[in-house]
C-alpha cells in the first residue's frame, strides 16, 4: 500500500464505519481528487457524502465548520497546500478558536487534508509547506506523517478525534514509499508521538513528512561511513513529542533538524529553541538545522532547493567536528 | 430549484413595507396573525431596545468595556427569532443581533455575564462584549470578523439538507459584510446546493464610516442575490410585521426544500457604531433625527393601538417589568464574579496537552 | 457611470454573435473592419492554435513539465489583445492565455523559454511553465493561485483613474475563478471605483472535473455583474468578430471613463485541463466533439473564403511561416540553456540580505 | 509626540513630499481611522488619495498591489492585525513573491501598516501579533517599533523602499509613549539594525514591539535590585540584527527572550534557535522565552495573558541562577 492509497482506502472504511463522516473539496468527486486520493469514493457513497466544491477554498472550510459544528465529521482536501490561504482566515480565526471561544460549546471536529512539499516541478504554489502557519495557531493539530501505516492510523485518529486536524501528506512521497498495512480498523496512531525510525549513538537527525526521505537517505550514508545515527520521525506537530526528541538528543549530545519548510521559523526554530532551553548542558554541538531556503519556492532549481542529503550530511560533519 | 414567495416579489425596488407610518395597515393581503403574537411582538420589541439601552449604560458605567448598540435594528432582529422554531432551526448572528438573541429566549443573565465577562458567560468570558452566543438555542457564538460566520453558516445548512429533517439556518450580518470574499463563497456555495439558509443583511447604510456607496458596487444588497441564482428581497427592516411576514415566507420555503434566499432589511443605526465610535466625524445629525422618525416602536405600537391591543398602561405596566427583569438579571450576572486566571487555559483543545500545561504552570509560578 | 453599450445589450440570454456555421455575417451592423485586420486576426488565430499545439507537443516531449493547453480559447484572446493598446494598457491574464501573449507579440522566445525553464526566460524560470508575462507589454506575470490577480488587476485600474491618462486594464481568469472570494472582493472595489476594468471571464463550463453547475449559483457569468453594479455581457467566445467587436467597445467604454464591465465568453476547452489531467473521467467524448465543431478557427476561416480574403494556399504559406518561426524560437529557448543553480537566491528582495547570503553559502558548501 | 501622531505625521509628509503616496484602507477617511491614525489626511489630500475602501481585506491588500506594481506607492491600512488573514492570501502568495516570480521585472514597493498587540480588551481578534505568519514568508520585510522615533524614521524608509513592507503598530502604546523627534525628513531609519536600548552586564533582555514597555519595567525592577541588564528593541523582524544580537548575548552568557505572541514559534524561537546553533558555548545559561500563551487571546484574562514584568523578572532568575 502506498501513501495515497493510505488516504484513500481509510477515507473509504471510515465513511463506512461513520454515515457521518463526509469529504469535499475541489474535484474529489468524479475526478477522486488531482491526486486520486479520494478516487471511487463518489462512485461508492454518493454526490450526498462525496462533495465537489465550487473553486473557493474560504468555502471549503468554512463549510466543513458549519458541518462539524452540526454534527458531521467533514474531511475537507485542499487541492494544494498552497492554496489554503485562500481560506486561511476561516481556519485561523474560525475552525482554531470554535472550541475556545464558545467554552466548549460549539466544537469542530473535523481534518483538513492537504498535500505539501516540494520536488514536484511545481513552482512556488505547488510546493510549499505551510506547517509553521498552523502549529502557530493554538486550537489546530498538526500531523504530516511520511510512511503509509502512519497515514492509516493517524487519518483514522483525525477522523474520529474531538477538535480540527490540520492532514498534512507528503505528495512527493505518495506513490514512492509503500508498505504492508495490517488491516484492522481499531489501529489507530495518537497524535503528540514521534516515532524513532533509526537508533544510534552518534547523532540524532529528526525530521518529518516528505524530508523523511532524505533523512533516512542521509542516515544510510551514515552508516556507510560508520557513524550510528538515531533517526527521529516526528510525524505530529502539534502536539509535538518534545520528551522523546529531549531524551534522545540528552542521550547523544548532537543533533541535526531537518525540514524543508523555509528556514526562518520553520518548525525546526521551535525544536531547537526547546533543546536549547531545556539541554543545554547535554549538547556536544550546536543543534543544526537543514532547511529549505528563505526564498519563495523555485521552479528550475525545484530539487536544489529542498535540503538533501549532501547538505544533511554536511550538517552532521560539523556536529560531529565540533 | 426558485419558488417564488407567493406575497413578495423579489427584486423589487421598494422595500416592502406593511405597516405605514401611523400604524396604517397597508398590506394587499389581510393581516392574519392572532392578537397574541401581535402582543408579543412589541413586548419583544420593548425587551430589545430596553436591553440595549442598558448594554449602553453598562458600558458607561465601566462594568462593561464595549457595546455595539442595536436600536434602530429591532424589527428586523425579532422577526428572524420569531420566524425559526427555537432549539429546532439554527442561527448564525452577529454582534448587533441582541434583539435576536432576547427574542429567542438567551437567558438575560447570560447576555450580561457576557457583556461584562463574568462566570454567568456560559462561555467564560472567552471573547469581548456583544457576542451573544446559546447553545442550547442552536445559536452559533457571535464572532468578530466580519462575514467569517456566513461560510460555517452554509455548511450547517448544506448538513441539514443532508440530515433531511426539515431544519433551517439563518445568518444575519451587515451591509459591509457583503464586500468580504467569504461572503461571496458562502453565498454562492449555498445557491450550488440548494442549502435550506435564509441570509439576511441588515442595512444601515454604514460600516462604521464607510457609507453604503462606498461599500457597493450595486445600489442594492438585495440585487446581489442575481449572483448566486437565488431570489433577493427588500423590505423595511423597521417594520416588524413586513419582516415577519417576509421571513416566514422564506423561512418556510427553505424548510420545503426550495433553497437559499437573500433579504436586505434597510435599517439604521441610532447609536454610534460601537462605544469606541464618534459617528459625529462622518454622518450629519439631521439624518440620524430622520432615520429615528420611521422607528420601529411607535410605528408598532400605533398599530396596536388602533387594534385596541395596547395602551399607555399597558406600556407602562411592560415597561417596569422589563426593566426590573433587567435589573435582576445585571445583578445576578454581576454577582455571579469574574473568571479565574488559569480558565485561559482551558478548551484550546478537549484535552489540555503538556505544552499548555507547562505554560499554565509557568504563568501561575 | 453606466454607459451603455450602442451596439451590444447587456444581460442578454443568448451571447453575441456576429459569424454563423459558414462563415456568414450575423450582425445587424455593417462588418466596417478593414482587410489587413480581418487577415491579420486570422493569422493570429492560427499562429495561437500552432503555439499550443507545439506547447504539448513540448510537453509530451519531456522538455517541459507541464502545459495548460488553449485550443479553443483562441477568439477571445486574440480579440483581448487586439482591443487593448500594446504596452499602453495593462493586461492581468491567467495561465490559460497563450493566445493574449502570442497576439500582444510577446516574443515567441520568450514563450518557450518560460516553458521550459531556460535562460531564455526574462523570469529566470522562477516559475512553472504556462505562466506568461511581459514586462514590455505591461502583461502583469501570470500566477498559479486562481483569481488572485484580480485584486491587483483592480489595483492598477484604480492607479489609471487617478493618472487619468486613459489607460485601461483588462483581466481574464476562468468561470472556476469566480466562485473565489478574491474575485468577488476585486470586482465590487472596481464597481464602486469605477476604475477602467474590463473582466474577462472565459467560460469553458469546467474548472478541471467541476461542471459549470456545481460551480456557481447562478446559470450565466454575466448576470454577476448586477451584484457590482456593472454591465455583464456574454458573447460566443470562439466568434473572434463578435468578441473584438465587444472588447473594443467595452475597453474604449472604459477608457472614457465610464467604468468597468464583464464580460463572459463562453469557450471550450479542447484538450485536458493539464497535462496532469485526465479528462475522460469527468466529461464524454461527443460532449467534446461537439464543442470541436464550432471551432473558431474554420468559422472564421470561412468568412475570409467568402470575402476572398483567404485561400487554401495562402494557409499552406502561413502554417509553413508559422510553424518554421516556433521550430526556431524553441530552438532558440532551448539554446539558451539553463538557469543557474545559485539564481535561487536573487530577487527575492532588492538587496540580498545576510540570512540569505548565508544560506546561499551553505548550499554550494 | 506619540505613536500615532508619529503614524500620522509621517504619512502626511510623505504625501506632500511624493505625489504617488496613497493611503486606502476601511475607515481611512473622514474618520480618519479607528485610531485616528490618518487623520486629517482626506481633508487634505482629497479622497483620490485617502481611500475607504469596501470592508475586505483581500481587496486592500490585493489592490494595494495592483497600484505599487502601476507606480504608486501604497499605505494600506488593516483596522486590527487580526484582520489581515482575510487578506492573507493576497499578502503571502502575490504581495511577497512578486518580485521574486517576475525576476524584478515587477515589484511592490508598498507598507501595510497594522496595529497589533493585546492589552486593548479586544479579545480574540483585535489583540493578536501575527508577525510569525510574516517574518516565514520570504520577500516580506517585517519591522515592529515600539518609539515615536522609530515609528517616523521606519515608516519612512517603509514608504520610501523597493520592497514590500508590513508595518506592525503597538496599539498599547499608541498614545503611552511620547518624545520629541526632531522634524528631520530625512532622518531614516534603516530595517535590519537593532536599537540597544540599555546597557548591563548581568543579563540581556531582548524583545520588540509592545512588549518593550513591560522588558523595560522588568530593567527598571532589576537594576533596583542591582541587576544590570542589556535592553535590546529587535524593531525590525525581517531582515533581523543577529549580529548584535550574538555579540551582546555571547558577550554577557545569559538572555531572556519577551515577546507576547504564541509561544510556540514565535519569533523568539527562531532568536533563541540562532543563538544556540552560533555562540551555544558563551552560554552561560540557556536562552529563556517569556511570551503569550498558545491559546487564542483571551478576553477577561486580557493583561495576564502578557508577558509581564514578574513574569519576566522570573525567568531573569532563573538564568541567574542557573
Ligand atoms: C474582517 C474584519 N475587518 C474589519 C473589522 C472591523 N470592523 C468591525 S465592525 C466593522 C463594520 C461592519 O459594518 P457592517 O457589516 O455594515 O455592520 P454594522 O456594524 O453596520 O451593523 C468593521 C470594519 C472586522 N471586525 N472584521
Ligand atoms: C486558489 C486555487 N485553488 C485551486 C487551484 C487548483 N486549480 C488549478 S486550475 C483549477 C481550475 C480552474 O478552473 P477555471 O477557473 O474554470 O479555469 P480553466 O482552467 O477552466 O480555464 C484549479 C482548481 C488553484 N490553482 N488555485
Ligand atoms: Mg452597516
Ligand atoms: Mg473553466
Amino acid at each position: 500500500m502506498n501513501i495515497v492509497q493510505a488516504v484513500t482506502r481509510t477515507l473509504s472504511s471510515e465513511m463506512e464505519r461513520d454515515d457521518s463522516v463526509v469529504v469535499l473539496g475541489e474535484d474529489v468527486g468524479k475526478r477522486g481528487g488531482v491526486f486520486l486520493a479520494t478516487q471511487g469514493l463518489f462512485d461508492r457513497f454518493g454526490p450526498d457524502r462525496v462533495i465537489d466544491t465550487p473553486l473557493s477554498e474560504a468555502a471549503i472550510i468554512g463549510a466543513a465548520l458549519g458541518m462539524s459544528v452540526h454534527g458531521l465529521r467533514p474531511v475537507a482536501e485542499i487541492q494544494f497546500a498552497d492554496y489554503v490561504f485562500h481560506g486561511f482566515d476561516q481556519l485561523v480565526s474560525q475552525v482554531a478558536k470554535t472550541r475556545y471561544r464558545s467554552a466548549g460549546q460549539f466544537t469542530a471536529p473535523m481534518v483538513v487534508r492537504m498535500p505539501a512539499g516540494g520536488g514536484v516541478k511545481g513552482g512556488h504554489h505547488h510546493s510549499q509547506n505551510p506547517e509553521t502557519h498552523f502549529v502557530h495557531t493554538a486550537g489546530l493539530q498538526v500531523v504530516y506523517p511520511s510512511t503509509p501505516a502512519d497515514t492509516v492510523g493517524m487519518l483514522r485518529s483525525a477522523v474520529r478525534g474531538e477538535d480540527p486536524v490540520v492532514f498534512m501528506e507528503p505528495k512527493r512521497l505518495y506513490r514512492a514509499v509503500k508498505e504492508d498495512v495490517p488491516d484492522d480498523p481499531d489501529r489507530l496512531v495518537p497524535f503528540g508521538r514521534a516515532a524513532v525510525r533509526r537508533r544510534g549513538d552518534d547523532v540524532v537527525l529528526i525530521s518529518y513528512g516528505a524530508s523523511m526521505a532524505e533523512t533516512a537517505r542521509a542516515a544510510d550514508a551514515l552508516a556507510e561511513q560508520g557513524i550510528e545515527s538515531t533517526v527521529i520521525d516526528l510525524r505530529s506537530l502539534m502536539p509535538w513529542d518534545a520528551r522523546t526528541v529531549l531524551e534522545h538528543v540528552a542521550r547523544v549530545g548532537r543533533c541535526v533538524l531537518v525540514s524543508e519548510s523555509p528556514r526562518t521559523l520553520g518548525f525546526m526554530s521551535e525544536v531547537a529553541a526547546v533543546i536549547a532551553e531545556e539541554i543545554l548542558d547535554a549538547l556536544l554541538a550546536p543543534p543544526l538545522r537543514v532547511a529549505g531556503a528563505d526564498t519563495p519556492y523555485p521552479y528550475a532549481q525545484d530539487r536544489s532547493y529542498l535540503p538533501g542529503p549532501r547538505r544533511i550530511l554536511n550538517a552532521v560533519q560539523k556536529v560531529l567536528d565540533y | 430549484m426558485i419558488r417564488d414567495s407567493s406575497r413578495f416579489q423579489p427584486f423589487s425596488e421598494q422595500p416592502v413595507r406593511l405597516v405605514g407610518d401611523q400604524g396604517e395597515w397597508l398590506g394587499a393581503f389581510e393581516l392574519d396573525l392572532d392578537d397574541e403574537l401581535l402582543v408579543r411582538l412589541y413586548r419583544d420589541l420593548v425587551l430589545a431596545r430596553l436591553l440595549d439601552e442598558r448594554l449602553v449604560r453598562l458600558q458607561l458605567q465601566g462594568k462593561s468595556s464595549f457595546v455595539a448598540p442595536s436600536a434602530g435594528h429591532e424589527a428586523i432582529q425579532i422577526a428572524i427569532a420569531h420566524a425559526v422554531r427555537p432549539g429546532f432551526d439554527w442561527l448564525f448572528p452577529y454582534y448587533r443581533d441582541y434583539g435576536v438573541a432576547s427574542t429567542l429566549g438567551v437567558p438575560l443573565v447570560e447576555i450580561f455575564g457576557q457583556m461584562m465577562g463574568t462566570r454567568a458567560d456560559p462561555a467564560k468570558a472567552r471573547q469581548m462584549p456583544s457576542h451573544p452566543s446559546s447553545r442550547a438555542l442552536n445559536m452559533f457564538t457571535a464572532l468578530s470578523p466580519i462575514a467569517a460566520h456566513v461560510p460555517p453558516a452554509v455548511g450547517a445548512g448544506i448538513a441539514m439538507k443532508l440530515a433531511g429533517r426539515g431544519e433551517v439556518c439563518v445568518t444575519s450580518f451587515g451591509d459591509g459584510a457583503t464586500s468580504e470574499g467569504d461572503w461571496h463563497a458562502a453565498m454562492n456555495f449555498a445557491g450550488v446546493q440548494g442549502a435550506p439558509v435564509v441570509f439576511v443583511c441588515e442595512n444601515n447604510r454604514y460600516a462604521i464610516s464607510v457609507e453604503l456607496q462606498k461599500q457597493s458596487g450595486s445600489a442594492t444588497i438585495a440585487e446581489k442575490a442575481h449572483a448566486y441564482g437565488m431570489p433577493g428581497y427588500r423590505v423595511d427592516g423597521m417594520d416588524v410585521l413586513a419582516c415577519l411576514y417576509l421571513m416566514r415566507e422564506l423561512v418556510g420555503r427553505a424548510r420545503d426544500g426550495f433553497g437559499p434566499a437573500l433579504v436586505e432589511a434597510t435599517v439604521y443605526r441610532y447609536g454610534a457604531h460601537s462605544s469606541a465610535d464618534d459617528d459625529s466625524m462622518y454622518r450629519p445629525a439631521e439624518e440620524v433625527a430622520a432615520w429615528r422618525r420611521r422607528d420601529p416602536l411607535p410605528r408598532y405600537r400605533a398599530l396596536l393601538e388602533r387594534r385596541e391591543l395596547w395602551d399607555a398602561a399597558a406600556e407602562e405596566a411592560l415597561r417596569a417589568e422589563v426593566n426590573a427583569s433587567l435589573t435582576e438579571a445585571v445583578h445576578a450576572a454581576e454577582s455571579a464574579g469574574g473568571v479565574p486566571f488559569e480558565w485561559m487555559f482551558d478548551d484550546v483543545y478537549a484535552t489540555r496537552p503538556w505544552h499548555l500545561d507547562e505554560q499554565r504552570a509557568e504563568a501561575e509560578s
